[in-house]
Formats: structure tokens, sequence, C-alpha cells
């Protein structure tokens, strides 16, 4: 009974999805000259971002961003505060069992190559594609990897913690450098450089590798803490 | 001026960040800078509220692009208004929980203090913001801060509590996020101001389906009905003052979201008539479970809840008077239910299950603040001469300009079942012997949280014998609300528009 | 055009093949992995569709982290579905 | 129908299976877990629906490379992807708190089946 009566919600809903988006006048109705135009005019002529993606994530909609990285701020924050027990005593990592050679030296090769990786994509984050998130979510996997690969490899959570705070104020403060020095929060108030440089688009690389330092904090610390959680 | 209006927000992230980090040094001060940033908020938003009333509709841009092409912050008499009532009972909240978990975990404390702090932060950007999808991202702050802040207990219902309201959350901001894709892709923007004035090139069924998604994406945190299915169990699991801070800030936000959204961005002939639709069931539905609640917390969220449904069916009579009475409601529930939900989790003190049985005489041992319950239940059930009269009354008159008697009828039965309930609990609580096998054990309550009791009595009182003192801003904030044309031109100043 | 038209196709298969398997399966760790796998197509379909960016956060995010941290949950409470068989919890 | 029109159907049709599908996860199923593994999919599949609005025929990723500043008229539409950017991160933090709270349910309960854990009302 109860199936049937979701069946039917979800055919009606269907319904619906698919008479907005399946429908020719979907497409013919589009107004195509909306923003877009304008934010790849702009990224090239005025912020010399090659990445159109990177100025919008930073630039024109940073505010977004700023949210973003609150949000997984707070995810992390929930994550240490719903698993909290009384008697804190840090446990035993959930890794059954010890890795086998192959699998803990395939990790300590590949690990500086991810963390690597990682750094390059976020300091590239305005030239090419990815960026601080995409940067600090691959450092995370190489943490990640380490954490599950060696029972004994630990981080401390004060220095995670630390580096996550001072991405975080370091950004709020760059978006109030903004406000003085150009008129509006998170202006872009440096020199904008030369198209395709490493040293282009003023604040926005800036920006980007604080996020990318927030995010992968971030990160290990949420999968650091729910690696010791015992059932 | 002390600041702009993105100090509303940039300023508590910053603080957010700062917290963790000298919480290692300096442990007090957990406490300590949550309480001053929200008082920073309160006297900015109030310095700012202040200063448009003079000089108009303020908006900022961000990052420096103009109005449809970047985000922008409106502080308006309606926005400023909303924003100065949330910080300022943000800072209540914080007053009433200062000592909260003093004898306990640093960590704790740390990250309730920081997750209230959110709180109250993306509630202000909701109202505060001029872009859908930036409501979007503050929505969900203000989404993952209620959740964490409902499982806060570790006891056995809060996880439930806050799972529920989880799936609930996302499933509606899954919604949202529908909505503004089909927005995007017809309009090519995001910014409101510009919405609002292209919405006519929308075909009008897209308009329709979009509206409908954006109902239910905001309908959460708006708590209507029947999405409202873990507010009673968020606030009876959450901390006390969680409970306060849910009903006198988030919804607040919540209802703001979909007012504006109906007002401004939907230009639909009739959307009106679903507003009293969905206020009228959500009213009804709310009251009558309320009826039949045995516990405390349980029956003041449903009533809560129907004060929201009341707030929309004034909304949705379109009018002036209409706005101006659902205006005058939200601020009185803003002020009444925190009384409520904090003298009544000072009554139920460190009990788990807060059955209205359990305060039975209570009145005898904590007098004061049983006074101050009563006051609150007497204010929120309309009786005159408290501030909730005027509310209700204003209510009544818009209701009878239309010559709605349908409402009207409506509106004075719910009155009385309000009655009933609240009196229900009054009764036991100041006409029973206390009797020390069913109530709680009496506790001196803190000091902190008396004066924040005490100021939250005495804004009743104030209203409820000199409603005079906010009636004026209260009017301008309906014309602001009800003036689109004016919105849209403040907005997009230099009158450009990206859609030909 | 048609190898274009060819790969997205087979994306999309895959796509709703793994979203079926991952309703149905009771046992939750192949769930996981077919969400896994959902995103991993996801990743390959933004390829496809012009979004490098998108792509690279999904394969960090969905292919890895979302599925670790699924495996952790599933590996401290249950692994089935049904929980008849408590048992052979792990 | 052209190519662009194939794309375009299949994309939204998948997106749109894919919402309706972790729906009626997040709807019936019992187990917690599969729940989440609903949500999910949900995400998954509006996050597809997002690029699919973005997408142009025969568009190019919207990077200029030296010498290409004048491909505009090609990219496809990057706010679509900015957006899902951000999405997906926010996606990533509901995730990690629902399944903490699991943990936390399994902690008190003992057990992941929706009609055992539920003593509060709906």
């Amino acid at each position: 009974m109860k199936k049937a009566i979701v069946i039917f919600f979800l055919a009606v809903f269907g319904y619906f999805m698919a008479i907005t988006f399946l429908s020719p006048e979907f497409e013919a109705d589009r107004n195509r000259n909306g923003v877009k135009d304008f934010y790849l005019e702009k990224t090239v002529s005025d912020l010399k971002t090659a990445n159109t993606v990177t100025a919008i994530v930073v630039n024109f909609r940073g505010f977004d961003t700023l949210g973003e990285v609150t949000v997984l701020f707070l995810a992390a924050t929930a994550l240490g505060s719903i698993l909290f027990k009384k008697r804190h005593h840090i446990g035993e990592r959930t890794v059954l069992y010890p890795a086998s050679t192959i699998v803990g030296s395939g990790a300590k090769l590949i690990f500086p190559a991810i963390i690597l990786l990682g750094a390059y994509v976020f300091i590239h984050g305005h030239l090419t594609p990815g960026g601080g998130f995409q940067g600090g979510t691959i450092i995370a996997t190489g943490f990640l990897l380490m954490l599950i690969s060696y029972r004994n490899f630990s981080i401390s959570h004060n220095i995670l913690s630390v580096i996550e705070s001072l991405a975080g104020i370091l950004f709020v403060v760059f978006g109030f450098m903004g406000l003085i020095y150009g008129g509006s929060f998170l202006e872009n108030f440096m020199g904008t450089g030369i198209l395709n440089d490493l040293f282009s688009g003023g604040v926005i690389p800036v920006i980007y590798i604080l996020v990318g330092f927030k995010v992968a904090a971030e990160l290990t610390g949420l999968i650091y803490t729910i690696l010791h959680e015992k059932g | 001026m002390v600041g702009t209006p993105v100090f509303l927000i940039a300023i508590p992230l910053l603080a957010a960040f700062l917290i963790p980090l000298i919480g290692m040094i300096w442990k007090e001060s957990v406490r300590i800078i949550p309480g001053l940033v929200l008082a920073y908020m309160t006297v900015l938003s109030a310095s700012l509220y202040l200063f448009i009333l003079e000089n108009g509709t303020y908006v900022e841009t961000i990052a420096g692009w103009q109005a449809p092409w970047g985000i922008d912050l409106v502080f308006s008499p309606l926005t400023g208004l909303l924003a100065t009532i949330m910080t300022f009972m943000g800072f209540i909240v914080w007053l009433y929980s200062y000592r909260f978990k003093s004898n306990v975990e640093f960590e704790a404390a740390k990250k309730y203090f920081i997750f209230l702090m959110l709180l109250v932060a993306g509630s202000v950007g909701i109202v505060i913001t001029g872009d859908i999808f930036n409501q979007f991202v503050f929505i969900e702050i203000v989404g993952i801060s209620a959740y964490a802040l409902t499982a806060f207990y570790t006891g056995r219902n809060s996880a439930e509590a806050a799972f529920k309201y989880l799936i609930m959350g996302s499933l509606s901001a899954s919604a949202l996020l529908i909505a503004i894709i089909i927005v995007y892709a017809q309009l090519g923007t995001l910014n409101m101001a510009e919405i609002a004035a292209n919405i006519d090139q929308m075909n009008v069924h897209y308009r329709i389906i979009a509206m409908i998604f954006f109902i239910i994406g905001i309908g959460v945190e708006a708590e209507i009905f029947p999405l409202n299915g873990w507010a009673p169990d968020a606030y009876t699991e959450a901390p006390g003052p969680v409970g306060g801070a849910f009903s006198g800030i988030v919804v607040k936000a919540g209802i703001y979201a979909m007012v504006r959204m109906m007002f401004t961005l939907f230009d639909i002939s009739g959307p009106m008539k679903i507003l009293i639709v969905i206020g009228l069931v959500t009213l009804i539905v709310a009251e009558t479970s309320a009826l039949r609640q045995e516990k405390l917390k349980r029956m003041l969220a449903y009533s809560s809840i129907g004060q929201m449904g009341l707030v929309l069916v004034a909304f949705g009579m379109g009018t002036k008077a209409g706005v101006f009475a659902a205006l005058f409601l939200m601020l009185n529930h803003a002020i009444i239910k925190p009384l409520l939900f904090l003298s009544g989790s000072f009554l139920t003190f460190n009990t788990t299950e807060k059955y209205i049985s359990q305060i039975t005489g209570m009145a005898k041992k904590m007098p004061v603040v049983s006074v101050l319950f009563a006051l609150g239940a007497l204010a929120i059930s309309g009786l005159p001469p408290f501030s909730g009269f005027w509310s209700k009354l204003s209510v009544l008159t818009a209701a009878a300009d239309e010559n709605l008697m349908l409402i009207i009828a409506l509106v004075l039965i719910i009155s009385v079942i309000e009655i009933v309930y609240y009196f229900r609990v009054i009764n036991r609580l100041f006409f029973f012997e206390y009797d020390e096998s069913v109530s709680v054990k009496p506790h001196k309550p803190g000091f902190n949280g008396m004066i924040a009791l005490f100021i939250l009595a005495g804004l009743i009182l104030l209203i409820g014998f000199y409603p005079a003192s906010v009636t004026g801003y209260l009017d301008l904030a309906a014309d602001d609300l009800l003036n689109t044309h004016q919105y849209i031109d403040k907005v997009l100043q230099l009158g450009q528009s990206i859609i030909q | 055009m048609e190898y274009l038209l060819f790969t997205i196709g087979f994306l999309l298969l895959v796509l709703i093949g793994a979203a079926l398997y991952a309703v149905y399966q009771k046992d939750l760790l192949y769930a996981v992995i077919a969400t896994g796998v959902i995103s991993l197509a996801l990743t390959g379909l933004f390829l496809v569709l012009q979004a490098p960016d998108v792509a690279l956060t999904e394969a960090a995010i969905g292919v890895a982290l979302t599925t670790i941290i699924f495996i952790i949950t599933i590996r401290n409470t249950v692994r089935f579905e049904d929980e008849k068989d408590k048992k052979m919890k792990h | 129908m052209d190519t662009a029109e194939l794309i375009r159907l299949g994309v939204y049709g998948t997106s749109i299976l894919l919402i309706l599908i972790g729906l009626y996860a997040v709807l019936t199923k019992k187990s917690l877990i599969k729940i989440i593994i609903g949500l999910s999919i949900i995400d998954g599949g509006i996050h597809l629906l997002l690029i699919g609005i973005g997408y142009v025929k025969g568009g190019t990723a919207p990077i200029f490379s030296p010498g290409s500043e004048d491909a505009v008229a090609r990219m496809v539409d990057p706010v679509p992807q900015a957006l899902v950017l951000t999405a997906i991160v926010i996606g990533f933090g509901v995730t990690a708190v629902a399944l903490s709270l699991i943990i936390r349910l399994y902690r008190h309960h003992n057990t992941l089946n929706i009609d055992e854990i539920k003593n509060l009302k709906w």
C-alpha cells in the first residue's frame, strides 16, 4: 500500500519534471544572453584569469565560496560534536588488518605524488581545470590513503585545526582588504598581470590557494574523526 | 556607522574560524567571543537600520560587480527590521546560554557557540542576500548548524530528531536547487531583482513549476504543513535555548524567503490564495495537534508552527493591512516564543521527557520564572493588554477589510484553542500543589538567564502598552515588501538589464 | 559526433544501471560501491560535457571521499540491509 | 532528431530518472544507509541536470588557452559549473553529517532499521 502511494507520487513528480525539462519549449524559450557572456568577456579583459569557472567561483560569486567553506567547516565541527563521547579516548583506528607490504609500500610511493598533484591543481587553479576545492580534496585523498594503509600514521588534530583556522581567517581578511583597497568585499584589488601567466588574476589564485589549504585540512580532519570511531 | 551589511556575515564567519585558534590559548574566549560578535551584529544591524530609514534602501555589491552580475546584499526597511530582530534574538539566546555547560567539556561548549553564531549569521544571510543561489548556500549553513544543534545532547532521541530534520532538509534543498535550475535555464540570471524584472518573459508553466519547487524548498525552514514533521521533535530534543533560537530566528528567515519569493520573484495572479490555503492548513493542523500534546516543548513547537501558519494567512491577504499584520505577528512571535522556550526550559530543567505534568505546582518553587512563562502564554494567546493582542487584532481588521469572514471565524476559534491549551499549562503551574514525586526538582536559575528573560518580558509589556512604538517601523517594512518596482530599481541602480 | 554520442549513451546507461543496482542490492557494501560507480560515470560525463573542473571535484569527492566515509560507516554499523543475520556483520 | 537534441534529451532524462530512483530509495527503504545512498543519488542527478543546462552543442570548456581568446562564442556556460562545484561540496558536508548521525543512532539502538528506531512520532 505504502509502495503504491510512493510510486504514484513518483509518477506525478516525474511527469512534472519531464514536461519541464524534456519539452522542446524549454530550450526554445531560453534566454541565452544572460550573465554568461558578461562573465566570459570580463574574465579575460578585467580579471586576466584563463579559467572562467575559477573566476566565477572566487570572484563573481566569491561570497558563495565563503559560505561553502563555512559549510565544510560546520560539517567537520558537527562531526566532532555528534560523535563526541564522554570518556574521549582516541580509539583504535577502524582498520581491521594491517595493509600488506605491497599496499604499504605502494601507498608510501604514491603519497608524495598525490600531494604534489593536489598542490599543482590548486596552484594552477586559475589557468587549468581545478583549483582549491579539487586540489584540497586530492590532498585529502592522499592522507586518507596513508591513514588506511598504516595503523600508526597519525596527524595532529591541533595542526589541522590551526591550518584550517588560519586559511579561513586569511580568506575573510582578503575579503576585507578588498573592501578597504577596492571598495567592496572580496574585490580583486591586486594587479591582474598578463593572461595565462602563473602570477596573474590578482587576488584570485591567492584566495583559491587558501581555499585549497582549508578544504584539505577540513576533509582530512573529517576523515580522521570518522576513522577513529568505533561502532 | 560601524560597518556595512557584509560585516553582518563576514564578522561571524571570521570569528567562527578564529575561535578554535584562540580557544587553544584562552578557554573562556569560546563563550565570550560569540557574545561580543552577536552584540556587535545587533548594534551594527540596528544602526544600519536607522541609517537606511533616513537615506533609503542600501544595496551593497560584493566583489565589485554591479547587481545583475555579482551578488548583492539588500538592506531595506523590511530586511533591516528582520535582521535587527534576528541578531537581537541571537544575542538574547547567547545571554541565556552563556553559562550553559560551563561545568562540562570545553570542546562541547566551543562547538555549541560556533553553531549558534553561524545559525544567526546564516539566517541574517538568508534575509539580506539578493541572489537565489546565495540564499541556498545560507539555507545550507543554517541547516547544518541546526542539525548539529539538534543532535547536541548525546541522548537517545536527539540523533533521531536530527536525522529526520536532515532528511527533510536535504530533500527540500534539492527541490530548491531544481527551482534555481529552472529559473537560471529560462532567464540566465540568479539575481532576485533581475528575475523579478523579467519574470513575465518566462513561460507560465515553468513559472508555476518553479514556484512549487521553491515552496517545497523553503517550506522546511518556514515550517509549513506537511514539511514541518521535523519541528516538534527537533524542538523537544535540542537544548533549551536552541528551541528559542529556532522559533525566533530560523523560522523567521524561512518565512521571509518564502514571502520574498511570492511577492517579488513570482508575479502570478493568485499566489496569495496559495499562501492563504497553505497557512490555514498549517494553522489548523498545528493548533489541533498542540491541544493533544503531553510534552511541554512539543506543545510549544506546534504552537509555533500554528503561529507561522497565521503569519502566512496574513501575508496571503496581499493587502497593506495584511502584510502589516503579518509582520507584527512575526515580531511578536520572535519575542514571545523564545521567552516561552527559555522559561519553559528553566521549568523543566534537567528532565529528559519534559512532560507538562512534570511542572505541576512549580509556581510555588520558582515564582519569577513561572510568572514570566505565564506572561508569555497570555501574550501569545492574544489576550489584552499584552503585545500578542495587537497583532491578532490587526490580523482581524485586515481580514475584515477584505470581507474574509471565514478567516475571521477561524482565527477566533484558533485563539480559543490556544487559550485552552496554554491555560491548561498555567493551571497546572499555579493552581496545583507541588508534588515531589512528579514534579521536577526546582533549581536556582542563572543570573544571565534571568536577565535575558526580563529583557524579553519588558519588550512584551512595552509593545503591549505602547504598540505605537513599533507600528511605524512595521508600516515602512510593509510598504517596502509590497513595492516590487522600488526593489528592482534600487537593486539595479543603473537601470541596466542584461535581458533585453 | 557519433563517437561522442556513443560515449554519452554508454555513460548514461552505466549511471542508471548502477543507480538501480545501488537501490536493490541488499548488501550495503556493494550498494556503496555502486554509488561510487555512479560518481565515476558522472565524472566521465562531466568531462565529455566540457566541465573539467566539476569532473575533478566529482572524482575526488564523489568517487574517493564519499565512498570511503560510507564504507567506514558500514564497518561501524551493519553490512546488510535486512540485519537478520547479525553475526554476518563483517 | 539531431545529435544535440539527442544528447540533451538523454542527459535530462537520465538525471530525472536518477532523481526518481533516489527518491524511491529515500521514501521506501528501511535501512538508514540506503536512505543516505538515495540522497546521494538524487544529488548526482541534480548535478547532472545543472551541467546539462549549461551545455551547448560543440562547445568547449570555459577555459582560455593562449591564442584562443576569441573562442567565447563556442564556450559552454560556466555559471552552472560554478554552482555545481558549490553544490557538490555542500552535498558532501551534509552526507558526512548524516553518516555520523547514523553511527550515533547505531550506538544507541544497535540497529539501523527505521521501523525499530522510531520512538518519536512522525
